[in-house]
């Protein structure tokens, strides 16, 4: 019943947006919107709003565009794909759901990354812009070349300047990338930091 | 809270560790794993916070009052534990040993006389309380991050085939390149300052052109044939200059062999044939 | 109930196809749908009918998987891609009449020819018919035998003869294919020498 409900609310924007578009200029949306498709499908990198202005010589409106993407993506609801809007832009990608299956295709996985990896990205992801002498400062250790080349190979962090003191050294950053990996829009919507009383409440009596 | 490692029976004989010079006979508490699994646990900690963390929570110590003497004998313990294991130990585990330490005894002291009752900045145990609550909140930071699903890793990214058209897209050319060609020839080599180039030897040459190509798959070819029975008069007087330029630059031969024959030209490279 | 209607909002020929496999092996067939789409849509190569049976821990006849494809590939009749079933396997692409508009997104831009081909072929065209070594004076450097093959392999250039001189230098000459590339009717529609002369700032006392 609700899907019901949710596909009737679709078909009414959908007609809707044909409508104001058909007054403006005149668009095939038929076709643009598998020219979308294609090109989203094709494409290695999420495509932004402004790369899918590109695809059409008419000009139109992001809304109007964002409109056909919603489309897209509700006609892929029932898929084993999904249009989602990351960070750089929007992107097809295989339903993790799906993914135990996949795997029997592809047996070898990228490794998870060690701790000492994903507690220099998270610092640097939360904590940014930082040192590797701030990551140091919190982590207690110090932070390896190879770490941050491999958060750098992988495209998830970047230097994007350096420090005003001594040594002028360089202030890391995550990147568009690292939202786009885990399909995510922005840093806000990585999960939130433990509140630092609820880690006191952790320890047995913790009581002030 | 009791010492918590204490009792455990011991699955090997010999000591595990020396413990400020003590053999310990025992593993610590928490440490229920087979010996040979022992370095790989003692390798997965981050550091001396994520060790200290880990014995807080393990024993379930007061962050906000942590029990330094048990703490710092139970952190010693793991040192020696790591160094029997022959594990390559960060001089910060070194460090944070003297930290403990020095936090210990600076409580067995008597407190400096309070000025104005401000006595929690003056706890010797703040700033690595600090420290360790900080740590803790960026290891789970990085815990929850990691299973956040990664591209590549639980889920594959859509990529569907694009095939580029396969015609070679060879370059274009456009009169204005062909200019631009000639004006950096003419700036570099100067040409025009020593050519007097003139309007009309384009179409000479051209018409020359013509003439060779007529004449590139023939022996001989009658004069006449050469000019074009609708070309206006110009046209006619280029060819026929041209020709003669031809004959100048030895490009060919005109001959006639009975006067008012026909007039034949021919290629110089017909004629090296012909020589041959 | 639910099952009911969401295989119901599936296509009819979905229907046939269960029908004959729910005799065999009870699979789930939308789900396997699914995660073939997934699978073909996120894998770079075609995947073979032995692949997509790795997919599916219930053995499955190849005529029944091939059916599935068919029921996919209609799915996409409408769409930006199309299913394709090629030598070494199955695959989706985006449909190659989508192509021009695909262009749009990456501008290729237009290849352009070193100078060393445009000095060459503007030295043919000015001064033709001329020899390599007439070339090479003009030019003040070696003429490369790629350039000159790359003019003839437009068919911009070609040789019209040989020059009676010792080693019988060749000659070359610019095309009709070159005049009608470059929209012209004649070579004295190129730009008039002295005319260009005047173009350069140099050439003011150089002319005296």
């Amino acid at each position: 019943m609700t899907d019901q409900a949710e596909s009737q609310v679709l078909a009414t924007t959908d007609t809707v947006s044909t409508d104001i578009v058909e007054l403006d200029h005149p668009v095939d949306t038929v076709l643009l919107k598998r020219v979308y498709e294609a090109a989203l499908m094709s494409s290695q990198e999420p495509l932004s709003i402004t790369e899918l202005k590109r695809l059409s010589d008419a000009p139109l409106e992001t809304a109007f565009i964002e409109t056909l993407l919603s489309e897209l993506a509700e006609k892929y609801a029932d898929s084993g794909i999904e249009l989602n809007r990351v960070a750089s832009g929007w992107r097809f990608r295989a339903r993790p759901e799906l993914q135990d299956h996949l795997d029997k295709l592809n047996p070898q996985k990228p490794p998870r990354y060690s701790r000492a990896v994903m507690e220099t990205l998270a610092i640097i992801a939360y904590r940014q812009p930082v040192t590797r002498g701030d990551i140091e400062e919190i982590r207690g250790v110090n932070v390896s070349s190879q770490v941050l080349k491999t958060l750098e190979g992988r495209s998830w962090i970047e230097v994007i300047g350096t420090r005003d003191t001594p040594g002028k050294p360089e202030l890391f950053a995550t990147t568009q990338q690292l939202l786009d990996d885990l399909n995510l829009r922005t840093l806000g919507e990585l999960p939130a930091l433990e509140e630092m009383g609820s880690l006191l409440d952790q320890s047995g009596n913790a009581e002030a | 809270m009791a010492e918590a490692d204490q009792q455990l029976p011991l699955l090997i004989t010999n000591p595990v560790a020396h413990v400020h010079g003590q053999p310990m006979m025992e593993m610590p508490q928490d440490l229920y794993i087979p010996p040979d699994a022992l370095e790989v646990v003692l390798a997965t900690f981050q550091g001396p916070l994520d060790l200290l963390l880990y014995l807080i929570r393990k024993h379930n110590l007061d962050v906000l009052d942590i029990p330094m003497a048990q703490l710092t004998q139970q952190y010693m313990g793991y040192i020696e534990l790591m160094e029997n294991n022959r594990l390559e130990l960060a001089a910060e585990y070194l460090l944070m040993a003297a930290v403990l330490i020095e936090i210990k005894s600076r409580m067995l002291l008597p407190r400096p006389p309070k000025e104005n009752g401000e006595e929690s900045s003056e706890d010797p145990r703040a700033e690595l309380m600090r420290k360790l609550l900080e740590y803790e909140q960026m290891k789970l930071a990085a815990h929850r991050m990691n299973e956040i699903p990664q591209a590549g890793r639980d889920f594959e990214l859509v990529q569907v085939l694009i095939e580029r058209t396969v015609i070679e897209r060879l370059p274009s050319v456009s009169v204005e390149d062909l200019r631009n060609a000639w004006l950096v020839l003419l700036t570099r080599a100067k040409v025009h300052a020593h050519h007097k180039v003139r309007r009309e030897e384009l179409s000479v040459r051209e018409q020359m052109t013509k003439v060779l190509r007529q004449l590139r798959d023939h022996d001989f070819v009658p004069f006449e044939s050469l000019f074009e029975a609708e070309a206006s008069i110009p046209m006619l007087v280029v060819t026929f200059i041209a020709i003669l330029e031809l004959a100048k630059e030895t490009l060919v031969e005109i001959t006639q062999t009975e006067s008012l024959g026909i007039i034949y030209v021919r290629t110089s490279r017909s004629i090296t044939v012909e020589e041959e």
